[in-house]
């Protein structure tokens, strides 16, 4: 699908980016922190993104599935009635890799966001809303489910 | 849960009813509870619950007796098969036993080709059965 | 036209854009191994970014736990229809490529 | 328009479901003298009108959807951007494709191929037998000597997912001409009902009887209007398949070996299934787990 030209410039910024991953300091949310996003668990990713642990809060709203109907694509959404959330990140604890994405919110742009994501396996779901005062957690309990004939 | 019991009823439901406790009624659940080498009676008479193949296997475990087991349930299998009903299990135990055979172990070969027997008759039963029996099935 | 790896359905209304995105990827983990038992290398879109009149409006970075063909829903103040938006993605492989889709 | 036709349709059912009851004796419809398409497809909608009283008959071309309100949530969530866009883009392209004779697809199908999905499958008096959509586009093919696709996924899955986008919201109208026409219907119809496999299990016993009660983690769709979405982007395939692919699985699943796709057995199966859901729209291709 990619034409040469992006190919070319698949190359150049690959140096690049592959370089902010390392040099990026932990406080700047912007890049893709390998440390997190690599980390094998939640404690290790969650350290490499905030200063304190994420304290659970009824303004963030996390929906998901109780039962996924298959582990492979699972729709979670995350809103948050927070005034200022300059980040959004979403945990599987129980995934090799337990961060599955980790959204920055630029002012002027909601704090709503939906994807889907892979479990492994029945895992508790975090996501965490990042304000100018802090972290704040929602989490819930995904069952996933080995089918008869399906998932 | 629920859901899955009354599945099992519905199942029960369909799967035609026929008189209670036929021999075979008898035989299966015996067989369930007690597996092979078991024995019980039925109106009167004594009996044990292996199966046929089982039967036949019950011989000195020799190259030539396995042999001859190995031959048979492949025979019915491809008599299954040609009925297009064969089972997904079957000819894994064919090819298990092949092994064991050429391996030498005799016993074991020839109590997987009792099984895959097992397997390819009760598939040609099911064949004979379900033509019988499938309207009973359908919503009127 | 060569298409890219990204759709994109963005609505405006009420003063807002809702825009929607999926790429076609595998988002190879690293973690599954192939037939004769080798692990396959993970490739997986790292981050996309979403401009909309050279303002980024999402970045999302993502890792091993999102599913194969990324899917992605945000909502922006602003955008009009007929407007563009630009979309980045770059691959841990460190491919990338920018898109662009028109707001409906 | 059609929705309304489905709702009229509906109601008349309903009355018709007062009348009929659901019995498991039946002692007719098992010979091409008694077997009778439309009683077996109205005893069919009321049956499932008496086991579900709430759910529209239209409703049923989404399957479990239509019964399980949670995996129905899930599902929209997914249909909100579904993986399939990709494979009906891809087979939009592929349809349009000339071959090396610089005839197309276009040039088989009446009305060009576009909005014909609710006619297949047809019975074929000069081949004397029934033609799937995937059987047909494999024919086209061959008639144009280019090589046969493979039945179950990749290239046929979306050229069948194209032309069943562009017929959405038509009627199925599957039509049994003639009594060999109905012989192929009654012979796919005792496919549907044969019990096969280790498990002992027929299609009737998940997508009938079973429809809506957990097989394990599974809730079995009800057989009204499970055809109307294939070909469906699996979750568990990660990809587009045909309908006889799945017809495959389902009988390994069984422990059954499965027939051979695109077979007569097969063929007239989806002959019967797919005539079990006339009235109902094409709404595929569909998304599932």
């Amino acid at each position: 699908m990619m034409n040469r030209r992006s190919v070319l410039k698949a190359v150049f910024t690959g140096g690049l980016v592959a370089g902010f991953g390392v040099l990026m300091p932990r406080v700047a949310l912007a890049a893709w922190s390998k440390a997190a996003f690599e980390a094998s668990s939640q404690e290790m990713a969650m350290g490499a993104l905030y200063d304190a642990d994420p304290s659970a809060s009824a303004e963030v709203t996390l929906k998901a599935p109780d039962i996924a109907e298959n582990g492979a694509v699972v729709p979670i959404s995350v809103k948050s009635g927070l005034a200022g959330v300059t980040s959004i990140a979403i945990f599987v604890e129980n995934n090799p890799q337990p961060l599955a994405a980790q959204f920055t919110i630029p002012e002027g742009t909601l704090a709503n966001v939906s994807c889907r994501i892979r479990m492994g396996k029945t895992s508790s779901i975090t996501a965490v809303v990042t304000t100018a005062t802090g972290s704040f957690s929602a989490s819930k309990e995904v069952k996933v489910t080995i089918g008869g004939c399906g998932g | 849960m629920k859901k899955t019991i009354s599945l099992v009823s519905v199942l029960m439901m369909v799967s035609g009813g026929v008189a209670a406790q036929s021999f075979d009624d008898a035989f299966n659940s015996q067989r369930a509870m007690y597996g092979k080498g078991h024995s019980f009676t039925f109106e009167g008479q004594t009996y044990i619950t292996d199966h046929p193949e089982e039967v036949a296997a019950a011989v000195e475990a020799n190259a030539d007796n396995a042999a001859k087991l190995l031959a048979a349930a492949k025979e019915q299998h491809s008599q299954v098969v040609a009925l297009d009903f064969g089972w997904t299990l079957t000819k894994g135990l064919l090819k298990a036993s092949a092994k064991s055979l050429a391996d030498g172990d005799f016993r074991k070969s020839m109590d997987t080709s009792a099984q895959a027997q097992y397997h390819a008759r009760m598939g040609i039963a099911q064949y004979h059965q379900s033509q019988a029996e499938w309207i009973m099935a359908v919503p009127q | 036209m060569a298409k890219g790896i990204l759709r994109a359905k963005a609505k405006a209304k009420g003063g807002n854009t809702v825009v929607k995105i999926m790429a076609k990827h595998d988002m190879e983990t690293g973690n599954r191994k192939d037939k004769s038992g080798n692990k396959i290398p993970a490739n997986y879109i790292q981050t996309l970014s979403v401009a909309y009149n050279g303002k980024t409006v999402m970045e999302s970075n993502m890792g091993t736990a999102i599913s194969k063909n990324p899917y992605l829903s945000f909502t922006f103040v602003g955008g009009a229809k007929g407007d563009e938006l630009q979309m980045t993605w770059t691959e841990i492989t460190g491919a990338t490529a920018t898109e662009t889709a028109k707001i409906k | 328009m059609k929705i309304i036709k489905s709702l009229l349709m509906g109601a008349s059912l309903a009355m018709v479901a007062s009348a009929a009851s659901v019995s498991y004796a039946a002692t007719s419809g098992n010979t091409l003298a008694t077997v009778d398409p439309e009683a077996d497809r109205l005893a069919l909608q009321s049956y499932f009108q008496k086991r579900f009283p709430k759910v529209q008959v239209e409703d049923y071309v989404n399957g479990i959807y239509a019964l399980d309100a949670p995996s129905r949530e899930q599902w929209q969530d997914i249909e909100e951007f579904p993986p399939y866009e990709f494979d009906i883009e891809e087979g939009e392209e592929l349809f349009n494709e000339a071959f090396a004779n610089g005839k197309s697809y276009a040039d088989c199908f009446a009305n060009g191929g576009i909005g014909i999905r609710q006619n297949f499958p047809r019975w074929d008096e000069a081949q004397g037998q029934v033609v799937t959509l995937e059987l047909a586009i494999n024919q086209c093919r061959e008639a144009n000597n280019e090589k046969a696709l493979g039945w179950k996924k990749g290239k046929i899955a979306k050229i069948s997912a194209y032309m069943a986008f562009t017929s959405r919201d038509n009627v199925f109208d599957v039509q049994i001409p003639n009594d060999d026409a109905k012989a192929a219907y009654l012979d796919g119809k005792q496919s549907f009902y044969t019990r096969r496999g280790q498990l002992n299990m027929s299609c009737a016993n998940c997508h009938v009887a079973g429809a809506n009660i957990l097989i394990r983690a599974d809730l079995p769709g009800p057989t009204l209007g499970q055809v109307t979405h294939f070909p469906v982007f699996r979750s568990k395939w990660g990809e587009l398949g045909t309908l006889q692919r799945r017809y495959g699985g389902c009988q390994k699943n069984v422990r059954g070996e499965p027939q051979k796709t695109q077979g007569d057995k097969f063929r007239n199966l989806e002959f019967f299934q797919t005539y079990m859901s006339n009235g109902l729209v094409v709404n595929g291709p569909g998304s599932r787990k």
